[in-house]
């Protein structure tokens, strides 16, 4: 057994090292400095006039990226979900409720999860936030209120919520596909309306990654009851 | 002032990295939790330090996050893997 | 020594270790946190040689960070997904081990 | 176009045949002969055009440089002819022979196809067409093998593939090889390399290459080896195989490298000619020993066929015209010759179920009609004249003392005596009276009885008619004359 | 009659729903750092936010007194300090002076707000711990219980009482541990 | 007009389609899929007529051209890629209409089918259209995650088992990849293949980069010996599935190899590599042949026949190093090769399904008798074995014909001899199949979960393998269209 | 600041080893939550609030109560099932 | 120019207190003997430190709506953590892990 043991951890071992050595070959290798991309990008942001280089990169110059990127969340949630074993145990699944100590704590804090989130997305353009961030903290408030027993049974077998997992990259697409109607490629955003667009892709964007990371823990959470009893 | 926020920085990394030490000890899962717990506390103090060292006030959003959601995790922890290495 | 290279060698040391955890590991969660931690070691080495941009670290390696780290969140939950779903169907928590004759619900 | 009819009618009635379905016999049949008879009717249209020098050639393009090419040459349309009439001969003895077998729509469509691909194998222009004709006819031949299903079957199949696949790999190395450095190669009468005359290490491993491709089919020794095992199909697939298409192909297409790739003169001066006639040679004696030591009729006549299919190989081998003449000859003469054994053998074992020749005692009596066509291309085999296997065989000694070959000629003559060896025998023991009793009926199925008659008939026409313009042996001398510079015997 | 009835229900539902809006529109100025790109956006956050915690939590929030609230403040300030500087010095002090019990404590105070506010206060105060909270009492894990425990709790109990604008006697000395 | 938005609705099509086959629900995503289906092929003949009329050409994302955005590449190589995929992506979604029936109420995932197959074949199309090393990342890990949902959809646990094993290859390899980019990011500070291709330098870090990029989209192509999880994923998904993942997702990150070992790279930068690749292709036609025929399920003999099948991709590597003639034959060869490939794997792996339906089980020596019971599948079996062994007239054979002149073109008649090898081995193993289908046996045959009508479908799939011989001088066309070809100055 | 850096780096990798200990698998998943909150610090020391909030959000809140989930699933549905080698090994300790 | 070297004094002093409540509450998570008497350290003075440190940063950010700002970051951990040590305690009853009571060891 253990001699079996040995040899399996033998080749990991082996890859790992040289990983580490050829990868700290490259990197000793490299100047002390290097800009790559990061002067053009900042000019352009500058034209494009959105502050946040970051945000500029992320929806505007690889927009195409970020696309493809919330397709990778929706297509997770999609695959989570295919991999429940019975759908009719969303319904049962969170029984219980919370105690009056944990749902004080939900009422109190999903309100501010909410505005939090929403403040993520709009400092985006300016600072460090975004859709992603908004999402992530929207959904965190969605799990919180799962666990605390707030859940509607069956979740994500009910229409709405589908629309709402999709509809951040239905109309992603939607705004990519728009400029091509007056002569510009996908995802050229016509400059007049460049920021209401963002903002509006944002705002539903978010909606849908929260309502993904909830559908991610709930999909996957056991369809048994948990240790929980409050 | 830098130097006494960074010395903060510092101390409060340190005080993290005593507190791994009872993650390595357990001896319960619920024992590690309050570690992860502890982190949730310091986490928020190094993040608003970070912040005015780095003169990054969007960082005090990061701050808010993570006393928003370091409960998320606790709340986690009891409702769904309590137990699970006792 | 600059900043930067304590940060990315830090990033060399995890990507290493997360192959390692990876391969060796037989436990499926314990490949899932490898997989984390070798995509914390790249993300590190990206942002930390963004960093030796003048005037400020490179953007774009940030975005592209932005966009791994939702990537491997994706994969994280489909993997534990996956890897609770087997359990469910064969009592098994890796994947060395045949599972016990007949057991296919 | 009209140069690709013999190869996609019976492609197309193999196609039908397949869509119609095992329960549509009679529209099968019609189909099938009426196919035959239609492509008889063209490739004999094709040799009256040919013969007044009219020669169609149809290309398609493939691959970057490459096209996929037929044309109606004399000497490809004496194969296209020998296959195409026998098909229909074949067909009406199939149709009685498979009356109440399984699987006769697959039976049906595949041997159309084998005998599209053996006219491909015939007609193409050029070493690429005639090998993709080669492998095409390999797979299609294979569904006819493991036609039965029994394990014998799909054990015979699996050594047919084994042998056929592994020869058609070296011949596609050859022919690659030889387009990579000389470009588009025509069948050229005379040889068709002048261009490239001067490589000849490259041009040597290409001729064995090829030989080892061809050899395979026409069961050069060492190569015959899937050969006696593929004795298990049905008796009319034997009869296609080891007279007609598959065999022939391999001959077939020894005698177009050696005639009208390489050409006589370059075979020679690169000295590969000589060790394939040696190699012939000794396939011919030792095979011809093996089959006199055959109970197994079939098995007795498919030692027989390898001996005289290395007749043909040697005689091309020799490079000499009235040899090669005379393998071009043997070529028809030996397909109508070995096809009215193995109908009779088919016949045999269909209505009597005897298989070996000791089990033979009293078959004489109880199908006399049947034994007497087996004894006459038995006789035409052994080199009897006025059969003929005489007069395909003179030519051939003829060719080999006119080349200075004495070894060959005694090679000719021993194994000719060989034949008489392996063929009086189960005619004597036919002959013999044994358990089976005179028939009050007819003596077989009748669509199984007239085919024997046909082309036994046939064996003797040949034979009688050889000096005539027309007649297999005419049209061989015809067909070669050009390959030694307008010889003419 | 009973429209006299809806119409104060009425009344008192538009008053949470204001109340709840405008302490909601605070955090979020709050939150922004009053950033005035962010007034306009904000008010439809803000508007699903209040509708957000109207749905979790219809009934009234707390009836909060607003000088009980200063009231409890101060004493909360001093104690949590108090409880952080009790527990490092027990923690420091190489001999950790430790005495631990759980205790029950009989809740008085009434409704959900007070007590759930009770417990989490009890958490924060000098050595205590609230481990349970049912209907009748709060369970109660104490680092020292030399200490007295019960009449500081009481003690405790009557300030979120007074917090949320009602009043108890202080307890007897009586039902320990 | 719309010709020149034609790459950027490749993609947005299909995701489109994703995204409403989600929210139709399971009765209409069907529906949705087959209008989506439809649509992508009429796009991807036109982006084939577009570049074999008016050349490759680059479309700029949001406007903004390389080194700023993301240019998405068109040129012969990716439309024949696309095209290849529509065509086996329609049959694919044609055969699922009926395998993938979701009245089944307990087969929750069934329903989710549609829009896991629409989102890979978008993340398909988008790997074949980007020119931008990040973005084959994302497009990457796009294609695993669906890949690995998509084996594991029937939730038995061997196919969860492969499932996981599928995903952890596939996080390696994405990490890996992702180190690569970063470490070329750092060394070049550019994305673009384009520019990457002018800009490259000889580096440490950059060909550290490149080096590591290349494992690891070997490792998603399987080659061996990093074939491991192939076999269990590719042979216990559903077949639909089966086939989208043997016949494209493999070819989908082996696209993205030969455009950066070919058109990237510059000659001898990674040294000895298009050897190395070249040696373990052979490697892999011999042990992924031998380990077919020693299979004794019908869809691991498949499956270990696409091992054998990758194994051909990568010979084209060192052939493309012997001189001009060879390089255009064998770019040329190694593309009839993917395409013949893809739609005979297709074909084979469908008609495999409908075989294990029929029978109810999946045991090779079992399935006797099936020529004379299910005939149309047999000879399916047998017209995508033709072309897998390279017997003319089949794509197969132009392939290998194209493959084994520019060995020989270029004087390396060892690469020659592995190509006819490994046509033998194929023949082995797909004969083995062949021999039992029409071996006597009275097979009994269950209630056939798929209509007949579908058994057309693997039938024209590898039909069309056998008749692609005739459409090899479009793929020549298509070559000479391809940038690798363009840039490398040669045609065939 | 370099101490810091050093420090918080060192301690991502004490972590990480951490993480990979395999006879205590909830250990694992509290050290990966802890990790998360390490790398988002890390990230603002890299000059990336960006990804810092992003890690946060998702390192606090999301990967953790995944994980969690996961591990208390595996120990539920322990019983019924015959215990793998695996298990065995998880018990002794 | 005084009062700011006020404001850095109280400040120093805020900060010192905290790094100093925040190692308090680390040691005590390592010596206590118990789940319940580590979570006393865990709630109380880490809270306590976190409390010091956002009065000394609110006092150097010389903004009353980023001050506020903290306050809020600050209330919000308090409930979150009271309410989370809550839980735990009590999950801790129920599983009945019997308190320690100094005999034990």
């Amino acid at each position: 057994m253990s001699e079996h043991r040995h040899r399996t951890r033998l080749l990991p071992l082996t890859a790992a090292m040289l990983m580490l050595g050829v990868i700290g070959r490259a990197i000793l290798a490299l100047p002390t400095t290097g800009d790559g991309l990061a002067v053009p990008m900042r000019a352009g942001a500058e034209a494009s006039g959105i502050p946040n280089v970051i945000t500029a990169v992320l929806l505007d110059f690889r927009g195409y990226d970020t696309l493809l990127e919330i397709a990778v969340l929706m297509l997770a949630t999609v695959a989570v979900l295919s991999l429940r074993e019975d759908p009719a145990a969303l319904s049962r699944r969170i029984a219980g409720g919370a105690g009056p100590v944990l749902g004080t704590l939900t009422r109190a804090l999903a309100p501010i999860m909410l505005l939090v989130a929403g403040h993520l997305v709009l400092v985006g353009s300016s600072g460090p936030g975004g859709a992603f961030q908004g999402g992530a903290v929207l959904g965190a408030a969605g799990i919180l209120l799962m666990l605390s027993g707030y859940a509607r049974p069956a979740w994500a077998s009910r229409r709405a919520v589908r629309w709402v997992l999709a509809v951040g990259l239905i109309v992603f697409i939607g705004v990519a596909l728009y400029p091509l109607l007056s002569g510009g490629t996908l995802l050229q955003y016509p400059p007049e309306n460049r920021k209401d667009l963002i903002l509006l892709v944002e705002a539903l964007l978010t909606l849908s990654i929260g309502a993904s990371l909830v559908s991610l823990f709930l999909a996957s959470a056991s369809s048994t009851e948990g240790g929980g009893r409050r | 002032m830098t130097l006494a926020l960074q010395a903060l920085a510092v101390t409060i990394l340190l005080s993290v990295a005593i507190g791994i030490y009872r993650i390595e000890r357990g001896p319960t899962g619920t024992d590690r939790m309050l570690s992860a717990m502890l982190f949730g506390t310091s986490g928020v103090a190094l993040t608003l330090v970070l912040a005015e060292l780095t003169r990054l006030g969007g960082l005090r959003d990061m701050g808010l996050t993570f006393a928003l959601l370091g409960a998320l995790t606790s709340v986690a922890f009891v409702k769904r893997a309590w137990g699970a290495d006792d | 020594m600059t900043s930067y290279l304590i940060y990315v060698a830090g990033g060399a040391l995890l990507y290493a270790l997360g192959t390692y955890g990876l391969l060796a590991r037989r436990h499926l969660i314990h490949k899932v946190i490898s997989a984390n931690l070798m995509g914390s070691g790249v993300f590190l080495i990206l942002i930390g040689l963004g960093n030796r941009a003048e005037g400020g670290p490179d953007p774009v390696p940030q975005a592209m960070v932005l966009t791994g780290i939702v990537v491997t969140v994706a994969l994280t939950a489909l993997g534990l997904a996956i890897i609770k779903r087997y359990y469910s169907a064969t009592g098994l928590t890796n994947l060395d081990d045949e599972p016990p004759a007949g057991e296919r619900p | 176009m009209i140069a690709w009819v013999p190869v996609a009618v019976p492609a197309l009635v193999g196609l039908i045949t397949l869509m119609l379905g095992e329960t549509r016999g009679r529209a099968r049949n019609a189909v099938n002969l009426l196919g035959a008879i239609g492509s008889s009717a063209v490739v004999v249209s094709l040799v009256r055009s040919a013969y007044a020098g009219d020669t169609f050639t149809s290309r398609i393009p493939m691959l970057p440089g490459l096209t996929f090419g037929v044309s109606t040459d004399l000497l490809g349309l004496l194969f296209s002819a020998v296959a195409t009439v026998l098909w229909g001969v074949t067909l009406v003895y199939a149709i009685g022979y498979m009356d109440h077998a399984r699987d006769r729509a697959r039976f049906f469509g595949f041997f159309a196809w084998c005998i599209s691909a053996a006219n491909g194998v015939a007609l193409a222009e050029d070493p690429i067409s005639l090998f993709i004709f080669y492998e095409v006819l390999s797979l299609t031949t294979y569904p006819l093998v493991v036609h039965n299903g029994t394990p014998e079957a799909l054990a015979a199949g699996r050594k047919y593939l084994f042998y056929a696949l592994g020869g058609g790999a070296a011949l596609l190395v050859g022919v690659a090889w030889l387009a990579s450095i000389a470009g588009p190669t025509p069948f050229t009468p005379g040889g068709a390399l002048g261009a490239v005359a001067g490589r000849n290490n490259e041009l040597r491993a290409i001729f064995a290459l090829m030989v080892a491709g061809f050899g395979v089919k026409a069961a050069l020794m060492p190569l015959h080896g899937w050969l006696p095992g593929a004795m298990v199909a049905p008796a009319p697939v034997s009869s296609l195989l080891h007279a007609v298409a598959v065999v022939k192909a391999g001959v077939f297409g020894i005698i177009r490298l050696v005639n009208e790739l390489y050409g006589p003169e370059l075979a020679t001066s690169l000295g590969v000619a000589t060790p394939l006639a040696l190699l012939a040679a000794a396939t011919i004696l030792i095979s011809s020993v093996i089959a006199l030591r055959q109970d197994d009729l079939k098995r007795r006549l498919a030692y027989s066929t390898i001996a005289q299919l290395s007749y043909i190989t040697l005689g091309t081998a020799l490079c000499s015209p009235l040899a090669a003449a005379g393998a071009v000859a043997h070529l028809a003469h030996h397909a109508v010759m070995k096809i009215t054994m193995f109908f009779t053998a088919g016949s045999v074992y269909e209505t009597l179920h005897v298989k070996k020749v000791s089990q033979m005692p009293g078959v004489a009596r109880r199908m006399p009609l049947t034994m007497i066509s087996f004894a006459v291309a038995a006789f035409a085999l052994a080199g009897i004249p006025p059969l003929a296997g005489f007069a395909s065989k003179w030519l051939l000694a003829a060719g080999a003392a006119e080349d200075g070959s004495v070894w060959a000629v005694l090679v000719y003559v021993t194994s000719g005596a060989l034949a008489i060896g392996y063929m009086v025998p189960v005619l004597t023991s036919a002959l013999r009276p044994g358990k089976h009793a005179p028939a009050a009926g007819p003596e077989s199925d009748p669509r199984m009885l007239w085919p024997i008659v046909a082309v036994a008939v046939l064996t003797v026409v040949f034979g009688l008619t050889a000096g005539l313009p027309g007649s297999p042996t005419h049209w061989a001398i015809t067909a070669i004359a050009p390959s030694f510079g307008g010889w003419t015997p | 009659m009973s429209g006299n009835i809806t119409t104060t229900v009425t009344a008192a539902r538009l008053r949470r729903i204001v109340n709840r809006t405008a302490l909601l529109a605070l955090v979020w100025l709050v939150v922004t750092e009053a950033d005035t790109h962010s007034l306009v956006p904000g008010v439809p956050i803000v508007i699903a936010g209040a509708a957000l915690s109207l749905v979790l939590s219809p009934d009234s929030l707390m009836a909060v007194h607003p000088m009980g609230a200063l009231r409890f403040v101060r004493f909360f300030a001093v104690q949590s300090v108090l409880g952080g500087v009790d527990v490092a010095l027990r923690a420091i002090r190489p001999s950790m002076p430790l005495q631990p019990a759980i205790i029950r404590y009989p809740l008085r105070v009434t409704g959900r707000w007070p007590r759930v506010f009770l417990t989490n206060t009890i958490s924060m105060l000098p050595g205590t711990l609230s481990s349970r909270l049912d209907d009748e009492a709060i369970e109660v894990h104490v680092l020292d219980c030399s200490r007295p425990v019960m009449r500081e709790l009481a003690d405790v109990e009557c300030r979120v009482a007074d917090l949320f604008g009602s009043n108890l006697p202080p307890l007897e000395e009586e039902g320990a541990a | 007009m719309l010709l020149d938005h034609l790459p950027a609705l490749l993609v947005a099509v299909p995701l489109t389609g994703a995204a409403l086959s989600f929210v139709a629900g399971h009765r209409r995503a069907p529906h949705v899929a087959l209008v989506t289906a439809a649509a992508i092929v009429a796009l991807a003949v036109a982006l084939v007529a577009r570049v074999l009329d008016a050349g490759p050409f680059r479309y700029a994302v949001g406007g903004w051209t390389a080194p700023l955005g993301i240019d998405l590449v068109a040129d012969g190589a990716s439309a024949l890629f696309i095209v290849l995929t529509a065509i086996v992506g329609m049959g694919v979604t044609l055969y699922a209409t009926a395998y993938f029936r979701t009245d089944d109420e307990t087969a929750y995932g069934h329903g989710l089918f549609w829009t896991l197959w629409l989102f890979m074949w978008t993340s398909l199309n988008a790997l074949f259209l980007t020119g931008d090393v990040f973005n084959v990342y994302v497009c990457l890990e796009l294609v695993g995650i669906s890949a690995v949902t998509l084996v594991t959809l029937s939730g038995g646990a061997e196919a969860l088992r492969a499932g996981a094993r599928y995903l952890y290859a596939s996080m390696l390899g994405a990490m890996t990849y992702l180190l690569g980019v970063a470490l070329l990011y750092a060394s070049v500070g550019q994305l673009d293949m384009t520019i990457l291709a002018d800009t490259l330098t000889p580096d440490v870090t950059a060909a550290t980069g490149l080096a590591l990029m290349i494992a690891a989209l070997v490792l998603k192509t399987a080659l061996v010996p990093a074939h491991f999880w192939l076999p269990a994923a590719h042979g216990s998904a559903p077949s639909p599935v089966s086939a989208a993942l043997s016949s494209l997702v493999v070819k989908g990150s082996y696209f993205v190899i030969l455009r950066l070992m070919l058109y990237v790279i510059p000659v001898g930068y990674l040294g000895g590599t298009d050897v190395a690749l070249g040696v373990l292709g052979s490697v892999a036609i011999v042990w992924g042949s031998v380990q077919a025929l020693f299979q004794t399920r019908i869809k691991q003999l498949v499956a270990y026949s696409t091992v054998a099948q990758v194994g051909y991709l990568f010979l084209v590597f060192p052939l493309a190093r012997l001189g001009a003639d060879a390089f255009a034959l064998a770019v040329t060869g190694v593309l009839v090769h993917a395409v013949s490939h893809g739609l005979a794997k297709a074909g084979l792996f469908l008609a495999s399904g409908s075989l294990m339906s029929r029978f109810g089980h999946d045991r090779i020596d079992d399935m006797r008798g099936a020529a004379r019971s299910a005939p149309v599948l047999t000879l399916t079996v047998a017209l995508a074995g033709i072309t897998m062994m390279g017997l003319p007239p089949s794509g197969g054979f132009g392939a290998k014909w194209l493959l084994v002149s520019s060995a020989l073109a270029g004087g390396a008649w060892w690469w020659a001899a592995v190509l006819v090898a490994g046509g033998l081995l194929a023949a082995a193993y797909m004969f083995r199949l062949l021999a039992v289908l029409l071996a006597d046996g009275d097979a009994v045959l269950g209630t056939p979960a798929s209509a007949p009508r579908t058994e057309w479908v693997p039938l024209a799939l590898a039909a069309a393998a056998v008749v692609l011989v005739a459409a090899v001088p479009l793929i020549t066309d298509l070559a000479s269209a391809s940038n690798i070809l363009i840039r490398a100055g040669v045609t065939p | 600041m370099h101490v810091f850096d050093i420090l918080l780096v060192g301690m991502l990798i004490w972590i990480a080893v951490g993480s990979l200990n395999q006879n205590r698998l909830f250990k694992s998943v509290v050290m990966l939550i802890i990790f998360g909150l390490f790398m988002a610090i890390a990230w603002i020391r890299l000059g990336s609030p960006d990804v810092a909030l992003a890690e946060a959000a998702i390192g606090a809140g999301v990967t953790g109560a995944l994980m969690l989930d996961a591990v208390g699933h595996l120990r539920e549905r322990a019983t019924p099932y015959p215990l793998g080698p695996e298990a065995a090994e998880d018990a002794d300790e | 120019m005084s009062w700011q070297w006020v404001v850095d004094g109280v400040s120093y002093v805020l900060f010192a207190a905290s790094g100093f409540f925040f190692l308090a509450g680390s040691v005590g998570l390592v010596r206590f003997p118990d789940v319940y008497t580590r979570l006393h350290a865990l709630t109380k003075s880490d809270n306590l430190g976190l409390g010091l440190a956002v009065a000394g940063l609110s006092l150097q950010s010389g903004s009353w709506i980023v001050a506020l700002k903290l306050l809020l970051t600050w209330m919000i951990v308090i409930v979150a953590g009271a309410t989370a040590c809550y839980l735990v305690a009590n999950s801790a009853r129920d599983s009945e892990i019997e308190p320690w009571t100094g005999e034990g060891r």
